[in-house]
């Protein structure tokens, strides 16, 4: 089978692409889940593995998450990469004790005599129209666990290396893939086998009047807002988080310290969510830098609401304008 | 020294593929009353789901699951049911949702993303669909154990899909039910796929009602396209449960007729022989027939029922349509009983926002 | 049977009096949690409510959390009252999904239709010598949860009043007992049915120089740094969070807007805890009052330690005052 | 048309109460040198054990899960995993640790709050000692899968309690190992008590191998307290399991001799009298007494077993109260493979700190 080197791809089919790169590759590397197999996964992110690698390496599991979590836990120890597909993030809840209690603690309970080199993969975020638990974006939960990795991919070529990297980690990485962009654009990716590193966050942009930080599907708003922003004069840096656990401060801080003014923009509730670490890791290392204080974009404190109301939730364009408004107005 | 534990699980079936009698039918088969009014949720359940469908294909409905196979025994289930016992249900449960007393609009409302399609004014007791598969089999036992602890003489039924029974969720749910003795009757819609995963990579189990087993709880397993098998094994089980008896698992064996829902291609994983073939099962033709065949039906008979069915659906269709999405504050006002003053803030701001004509924002 | 009016009780001890004050009071309590009637807990918390209140109140589930967690949301549904016990708030995750999926939801998913009035009560955090899993303080996953309160008390008085109020609110509340502090101290609480409020702070302690900011078992601490920070000349006000979500802000923001100072203390891992979200929101809201970076003192971003070194993960006293004399030094 | 499903589960035992054979003995029985061996270990794991918790009274070691009562089985697994099958435990399993070369420093150093414990040199691809209830049954399933995907002809045994059967996990699991095909064999410690909750409140079930016919499995049950059924079954499935015959459910009726840990206390919540009878049953007090009539055994021979399990006791325990704490800083050592940039500054204070002479505290 010849892979063209470079290929157009949307993100769902750069996750493919290092999926079948890397199984290519290592043929430790698995992949399990429902209906990852025979249908390719229902957003068709692990189409052709089966028929590539075969029914032992690519699985459709029972229907229970936390077996599918605790499988690949199991798998792991015994040297297998495991891949395993969560198919909303909605439904990664029964997975969490697996995750949390095993996956994320195996090497330091063993004193690394075993360890879990798995990656969790869910589609998250909401705005596809689906039904309720099909829009969760609970990356903060994974992120406050020790032991764990989170990585957010937000465009085709970081879906590719920052998914070839999470597979060849040795330690447990939660993928949580933006399906909202799963199709929204596509970028040319050379498919080499290259990865991208996983303790980096991804200047997009740079600016010298506010940060915008943000990671996921709001990438794109948040690009579109820094394009808007030029026009009224103002030059924003937009920096892609992509691994919001552990956390690159370092990157973050650079940029703030040169613009003095931040605004962090997520999907997820406020309350609790990732933006509000960064902030308080801002606003305790940058204290004498800033200008103005850090604030945050996001989604509301409630329950993401149905289809016909999900946009009243969603972080806008015009939001993160007025944000920016309101942090260079002082 | 050998000793044996010896257990099973039985099967019924009154009607073959054509509707004929296979043998004696049971006292159920008498009410041709009940019958019939069997038959007309059937056939209502299919237009609307149809048309459902066709919502969704032109963009006026989300993502919506077919209950196409499902009328038969959801209909008993809905038929079995007292007004005052508890519906647990999973997401495809529209036959009985509608004899529950669910309207098409609220269902409608439901599927075409608004949460006032959940807010079931003639069944205020019933479970909402529940999205997260087996999830609701613990709300079941929950419900029934309520029954129990007031003395009442109330029963649960919990639908799941084959799928479903491999969660840990309807494992603990149904060994609870077994060690409470509670009066919660699950009935597993086995369709033979969920999504694209058959049956057979499901569990290596024989049959799924032997999982009843694991619980000390009786198994049951009825053809599901079988409308007198359905009735009188719910009815059975009911009355077992409401007569503080104890629970049971009844296996509905069945087919998945549509795609898994609206945004699945079921032509990628399964045959079309395979689909011919489950038509032929095709429970409701089978009422029909049986019907016609003992008299109490005819072309007529059927024109009306299917023009009045259309009508009836129509009707909710046109006052789904016209129907105005809730006000955004709205995604804050059933959070908590009240707003707590944290949330006072954020209210206030989508308010101000969609006042000032804003399509869409966060925070 | 006769109660006396005031008791001098322990926390645990307070919960106990508060359960069965209102299973006294309100047929619809019902208790239910592995080993919760005939041996009354593990803690004791339930000791003596089956003898009182008979089986079909207090309840022996099956060796299942997910199960306890989704049975108590079928009760609730039906107008019972449950309080759900978890042994420990490490064995927590199995019941995630019935928490984050159904309880938190089910009051906005039937626009009130049905709502789950139920306390999920669980022992947490560490410094009691336990095996692994028994130490955990991962009270920012709930906190971030939408529909959910996250209550904490950290005295016998609270206990027994927050409690109280829980069981009466009709949403869902996760209250969470540290532990460590079950029996550490007794206190006078009179078994009168007064609960407190579920929407603020307390303030323990009034000061004019720094806030610090605490919850659970960490008060204590906080509370003899403060002692001994007085001898230093720094007059701290402390502040219990007690419900910590929805988060009294006001409460948190009056005192920074006197102190121009403050210090967060939790035991919990410091990468998005709760403490972020508080250290966020005053860094936003008291920019200009604050004469210092708001600090953090927690535990580290690891697996709280096996206990012969539990200590070393513990918060201590001296961390404390060391934060407070960082801050007070700018 | 009623048809039915049986199925069964069968129970064997070979010894009586006092250790006389009740009829033919299986095969194993012949192999004296291994009854030897399975008595030794049984003793060994006995005097570690009343060691331990006397080090827990003194302050000496943490919480401990007293092994009294499930000696035999323990034995009878350890001898039956092969050196290159995986062992998958629960927390009460010490004497399969014992045999599969965990040592006595780990296992004191586990329980005595030391991640060291669980480092076990001899044993590398056993999973590490489960606390949370039921969850190893899913890594067993995945090490299994391994086995399956690479083609190898190992297997695996994964120990959980009656308590553990009612969770999901182990639920779940079973049913994996039915669909897959897993060479797994669960055993299931069924010692009557799950803390204080009896085996008739976990479960509505007759027996608990009947679980097993859930998932499509067999289901065995064995005294585990009787040797010779125990190696049987456990002999039998594992040899069936590593053929590719898929794997086994077998349920080990013991009794929890002790405690539940050294923080119960048992006579809460069951009677003397129950203790006394199940103490009639105990499993090594039986072996004896059958190595004894057979003339295998005799006191002098007693005693000089008790004093070598004594002495290697004696000698770990020094070993482990002189062996040092970790150094603080191994919290953030392998957390990951390496540490990131993110923690340097937090493992950098714990040095310094610890440098500085502190006795505790966070950052
Ligand atoms: C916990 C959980 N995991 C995954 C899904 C996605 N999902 C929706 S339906 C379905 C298959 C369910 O099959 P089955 O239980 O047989 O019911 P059916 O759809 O066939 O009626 C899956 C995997 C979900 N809704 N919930
Ligand atoms: C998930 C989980 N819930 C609760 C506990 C607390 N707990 C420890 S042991 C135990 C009872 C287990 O009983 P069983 O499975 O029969 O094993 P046994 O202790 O009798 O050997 C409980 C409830 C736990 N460790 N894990
Ligand atoms: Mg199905
Ligand atoms: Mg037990």
């Amino acid at each position: 089978m010849s892979v063209p080197e470079i290929r157009e791809v949307t993100l769902v089919e750069a996750v493919n692409m290092a999926l079948a790169w890397e199984m290519g590759q290592d043929e430790n590397v698995v992949v399990l889940g429902e209906d990852v197999a025979t249908n390719g996964g229902v957003f068709r992110a692990t189409v052709g593995l089966k028929e590539r690698f075969g029914f032992k390496r690519v699985m459709d599991t029972p229907l229970a998450e936390n077996l599918i979590a605790g499988t690949a836990v199991g798998m792991a120890t015994q040297g297998l990469k495991p891949v395993a597909e969560f198919q909303f993030m909605g439904f990664i809840y029964a997975g969490m004790e697996q995750i949390v209690s095993h996956a994320a603690r195996m090497r330091n309970r063993t004193r690394g005599r075993l360890h879990c080199p798995i990656v969790y993969r869910a589609p998250f975020g909401g705005g596809i129209h689906a039904p309720e638990h099909h829009s969760e974006s609970t990356e903060a939960l994974f992120a406050h666990i020790p032991g764990l990795r989170v990585v957010i991919p937000s465009s085709p070529q970081r879906a590719y290396g920052l998914l070839l990297a999470a597979i060849r980690n040795p330690d447990p990485v939660v993928f949580l893939e933006p399906k909202r962009i799963y199709r929204a654009v596509t970028q040319s990716v050379p498919n080499n086998g290259e990865a991208l590193p996983l303790d980096t966050c991804f200047t997009l942009r740079e600016g010298d009047d506010v940060t915008l930080i943000t990671w996921g599907a709001c990438v794109q708003e948040t690009l579109q807002a820094a394009t808007r922003l030029i026009e009224q004069g103002v030059s924003s840096e937009v920096i892609d988080v992509a691994t919001v656990s552990p956390l690159d401060r370092e990157t973050l801080l650079c940029s703030v310290a040169k613009t003095g003014r931040a605004v962090i923009v997520h999907e997820a509730c406020r309350n609790g969510g990732v933006g509000a670490e960064i902030a308080a890791s801002i606003a305790e290392s940058a204290f004498l830098d800033l200008q103005a204080p850090v604030v945050r974009v996001t989604g509301y404190d409630t329950i993401m609401p149905y289809y016909r109301n999900e946009q009243a939730y969603l972080p806008q364009v015009s939001d993160i304008i007025e944000a920016v408004e309101q942090v260079i107005a002082l | 020294m050998k000793q044996h534990h010896d257990f099973h699980v039985d099967s019924t079936r009154y009607l073959d593929d054509h509707g004929n009698a296979l043998g004696d039918l049971p006292p159920q088969a008498e009410d041709t009353e009940r019958t019939l009014a069997a038959y007309r949720n059937m056939v209502l359940t299919r237009t609307f789901d149809a048309k459902t469908i066709a919502l969704q294909r032109t963009g006026k409905c989300g993502t919506y699951p077919s209950v196409l196979g499902h009328e038969v025994i959801g209909t008993a289930i809905g038929q079995s049911l007292a007004k005052t016992d508890v519906f647990v249900p999973y997401y495809r449960d529209q036959a009985v949702h509608i004899l529950r007393g669910a309207t098409l609009l609220e269902l409608l409302l439901y599927w075409g993303g608004d949460e006032r399609g959940s807010a079931w004014k003639n069944c205020p007791e019933d479970l909402p669909i529940a999205v997260p598969i087996a999830t609701q089999c613990c709300h079941a036992v929950g419900v029934a154990s309520a029954f129990r602890i007031r003395g009442e003489d109330r029963a649960v039924v919990c639908c799941v899909g084959d799928g479903g029974t491999s969660k840990g969720d309807f494992l603990e749910s149904i060994n609870l039910a077994g060690a409470w003795h509670l009066p919660v009757v699950f009935v597993v819609i086995n369709n033979q796929w969920a999504i694209s995963t058959p049956r057979a990579i499901q569990t290596g189990a024989e049959t799924i009602a032997q999982k009843a087993i694991s619980a000390g709880l009786p198994g049951h397993i009825v053809d599901g396209n079988d409308y007198f098998a359905a009735v009188e094994a719910l009815d059975t089980a009911l009355d077992r449960a409401r007569a503080g008896k104890g629970g049971a698992v009844i296996e509905a064996v069945t087919y998945r007729l549509g795609d898994h829902t609206t945004a699945d291609d079921a032509t990628r994983y399964r045959s079309a022989e395979e689909l011919k073939k489950a038509w032929e099962k095709d429970g409701v033709k089978r009422l029909q027939n049986y019907l016609h065949n003992t008299g109490f039906w005819s072309p007529n008979k059927e024109k009306a029922l299917q023009a009045e069915c259309k009508q009836t659906v129509e009707k909710a269709v046109e006052v789904y349509l016209a129907t105005d999405p809730e006000p955004p504050t709205a995604m804050l006002d059933f959070l908590f009983e009240s707003l707590p003053a944290a949330l006072v803030g954020q209210r206030e701001r989508i308010a101000a926002k969609f006042r000032g004509g804003a399509s869409g924002g966060g925070q």
